[in-house]
């Protein structure tokens, strides 16, 4: 098996990119995108931590499970709010959104 | 003479395709060769000596290689599929008092299928200009692909079985969980209405006759304390499932003809309505692939499991092979989906979604707390 | 990693290498005579208009976000099922709790879904 | 801690691992660079995927099941068709990213010193153990140790699917 730390580069870089798309994008849709490449980074990490340093214990597995639960939560209604927008303003630019004030 | 051009010009292309084929097949043999050669005693010398040449078939009918290509693997399947079509037609030919094909082979039309293949081989491949080719092209490969995952770990007997995973069950639904992505993504770059609302329609079928089905699975899997297949196989010996769990059962059996897109839940091709649904576009072998191969493995695979999962499998009486008990049940179980083409008529879309969660849902959970309740007041199989 | 995965990967692999050639023959030995009408996308004989990747609401999205949640609980229900030998009655009480709670919104999802002219 | 040379860095590495690794990878780049956003979600389903393949590598059978019907099954899915339900036709002509450069910057900066604490580190070189717990210990875990978080679970899920149907139905009442 390869060593700990591969795994651990493969969810640095996925965490890299998933960080740079909530940066610079400005589509609502592609900012989705990226905070779900940060989920699946942090899934990652528990996992193989796990493997390695716990292999007779399924913590990580448990929570990496409650996790992509949350993540399912959080993609439902995160969509359901970019749906709701898209109503309102034929757009899901959200430097463009600033009436949700009140 | 443009017939004689026409000819000329088809006598041409099987030239070349007969060279093309007697060039590639060298390259597959050498190539199977290279990959199969050092697990087995293959020799130069096989070809006289028929000792050794018999030894070398006992030793492919073992290899991976030849589960994966052959047995339980593509051509079974394909060919299980190839009799389950033609099976349907002549059925529903006699369901509805007509005659079904005729005419190819001697006998009632034994050689459709064949035939069915060789029409489809010689029709234009037709590319509508709008579309976006590459998705276009990749899906329906990509649902044969995904498709043919799922049979590897569905096992025909004890020792004919490609993986012996632990998570079989949750594997088939993994792959299930891919058609609505395909569907989606053929209708997507079809660039057409049709294949679009099709394509909608499908993915909420799809989608949601997917709960019940999974929920309806786990009596078995409970009861069973395994998700591993022939485990859950052999703990019928006593018992088959379907005495236990047959609320699960019957939800099992409606969510797949949903899943499968037929009569009475074929709302995604709905001709009147959808002309062909998501598959509007497409013509010829592409077409052939998603509905003559895919489709057809689909039906296999969840007629297989249903098998597996409530009528015990290949277990049956003695004398004969249990491989014979495995495909006689699941060829039945094909039947039973294939013949509600031929009785009922279709379901309307907001019924058809509603009653998935409404009925069939709640149905599955209470089965499966019927099995728990079971299981926890101490019942053994 | 089980040996079994593998295995289902090359099983696909090999349909994927057993169906490119079905794509392939086509293009050698039938005929091809493409024209324009041929090349439109189908909407019904008529000259096709406007676009065709449309955009629509489908009245059914409540179903779609009701399914995410379920198939989460349904693969909990999973992890539950597996382990009941081990868990006995001490595990039902949560998961008794698990589903009634998850009925709420499939009562509320089911009454809204089924009122066309919300969405 | 041992210097990891080129040559040690190729021994590692199983070939599984990289094509694996180069899928995941470029897939999520591909979700959030693609003109067309389709096609970024479909891209984004592809990255869901190689991380279940990673969890197979890691020896969780059960949990890559879990990431394939959830993530690609339920979540790919969904995104998807809200992709296509609000997708616009000039986004694949409109310039996207507000300050390309700052985030190339933060991501590399992000990926560097993440990637020198993992490098630098001395718990990255253990050897793992070949046992392994089974997967039914998950259910068991789940209802003994986090029985509570599982309640709240059910909470949440319950309160997201009722406050998305909120959210996206049309304010008629």
């Amino acid at each position: 098996m390869e060593p700990l730390a591969n795994y651990l580069f493969v969810s640095v870089a996925l965490f890299a990119i998933g960080v740079y798309g909530l940066v610079t994008k400005k589509n609502a849709l592609r900012m989705l995108f990226a905070v779900e490449i940060l989920i699946n980074a942090a899934n990652l990490n528990f996992v193989a931590f796990t493997r390695y340093l716990h292999p007779t214990a399924v913590t990580g597995h448990s929570l990496a499970m409650f996790s992509i639960a949350l993540a399912a939560a959080e993609a439902a209604v995160g969509l359901a709010i970019i749906l709701a927008v898209f109503r309102l303003r034929k757009d899901v630019d959200v430097s463009e959104i600033k009436g949700l004030r009140g | 003479m443009p017939m004689i051009r026409n000819l000329l010009q088809f006598l041409i292309r099987i030239v070349v395709l007969i060279v093309v084929i007697l060039i590639l097949v060298p390259i597959l043999l050498f190539a199977a060769y290279f990959i199969l050669g050092p697990a087995l005693p293959l020799k130069p010398s096989m070809l006289f000596n028929p000792q050794e040449a018999l030894a070398f078939t006992f030793a492919l009918l073992d290899t991976d290689f030849f589960r994966i290509t052959v047995f339980p693997g593509f051509t079974f399947v394909a060919l299980y599929g190839a009799i389950a079509g033609l099976w349907e037609r002549k059925l529903l030919a006699k369901m509805q008092l007509r005659v079904g094909p005729l005419y190819a082979g001697k006998f009632e039309g034994i050689l459709q299928p064949i035939a069915d293949v060789l029409k489809l081989l010689s029709k234009e491949l037709v590319v509508p200009r709008v579309v976006d080719r590459f998705f276009f092209l990749l899906a329906p490969v990509l649902t044969v692909t995904i498709a043919t995952a799922a049979v590897a770990v569905i096992p025909v007997t004890e020792k004919w079985v490609i993986a012996r995973s632990d998570v079989g069950v949750l594997v088939v639904f993994a792959v299930l969980a891919f058609f609505p992505i395909t569907a989606l993504m053929a209708a997507w770059s079809s660039n057409s209405r049709y294949p679009m609302l099709g394509g909608l329609r499908a993915l909420h079928q799809m989608v949601s006759y997917e709960i019940p089905l999974i929920l309806s699975v786990l009596p078995s899997v409970v009861f069973a304390g395994s998700l591993n297949l022939l485990d859950i196989v052999g703990k019928q010996a006593n018992v088959w499932f379907i005495l236990l769990a047959p609320i699960s059962a019957i939800v099992f059996y409606i969510c797949s003809l949903a899943e499968l897109e037929r009569i009475p839940f074929d709302l995604p091709e709905a001709e009147p309505e959808l002309v062909s649904g998501w598959l509007t576009e497409y013509g010829g072998m592409n077409f052939g692939l998603i509905l003559g191969i895919a489709v057809y493995i689909k039906l296999y695979v969840l007629s297989a499991l249903f098998t597996l999962l409530f009528l015990g499998g290949w277990l049956g009486p003695q004398p004969l092979p249990p491989e014979f008990w495995f495909i006689f049940k699941t060829f039945i179980v094909t039947t039973l989906l294939l013949v509600p083409r031929g009785v009922f008529p279709r379901l309307r879309i907001d019924l058809l979604l509603k009653q998935s969660w409404a009925r069939y849902f709640i149905l599955a959970l209470i089965n499966l707390m019927i099995a728990a309740a079971a299981i926890l007041a101490g019942f053994k199989l | 990693m089980e040996s079994g995965l593998i295995l289902i990967l090359f099983t696909a692999g090999f349909a994927l290498a057993a169906s490119v050639p079905l794509l392939i023959i086509p293009l050698i030995i039938a005929p091809r005579k493409p024209n324009k009408p041929k090349e439109m996308q189908y909407e019904c004989g008529q000259i096709p208009s406007g676009e065709g990747k449309i955009s629509l609401m489908m009245q059914y999205y409540a179903y779609l976000l009701m399914f995410v949640a379920f198939d989460v609980m349904s693969m909990f229900l999973f992890a539950w099922g597996l382990s009941l030998y081990r868990v006995g009655l001490s595990g039902l009480l949560p998961v008794v709790l698990f589903i009634m709670i998850l009925l709420i919104p499939l009562a509320f999802t089911l009454y809204h879904a089924g009122r066309r002219e919300l969405w | 801690m041992p210097a990891l040379s080129y040559e040690r860095v190729l021994d590692l590495i199983d070939p599984v691992f990289a094509v694996l690794a180069a899928i995941t990878v470029i897939s999520a780049i591909l979700a959030l660079e693609a003109k067309e956003v389709v096609y970024g979600a479909i891209a984004l389903s592809l990255c869901f995927v190689g991380i279940a393949g990673f969890f197979a590598l890691l020896d969780a059978v059960f949990l890559a099941m879990f990431q394939l019907t959830v993530y690609v099954g339920a979540i790919a899915v969904l995104i998807l068709f809200t992709v296509m339900l609000v997708r616009r036709e000039q986004w694949i002509k409109m310039k996207e990213n507000v300050n390309p450069v700052l985030g190339i910057l933060v991501g590399i900066v992000i990926a560097l010193g993440l990637g020198y604490f993992v490098y630098a580190s001395t718990i990255t070189h253990v050897i793992p153990s070949v046992e392994q717990a089974p997967f039914t210990l998950i259910g068991v875990q789940i209802l003994s140790d986090y029985w509570l978080a599982l309640i709240a679970l059910a909470l949440v899920l319950a309160s997201a699917v009722i406050g998305a149907v909120v959210l996206a139905k049309l304010e008629k009442d």
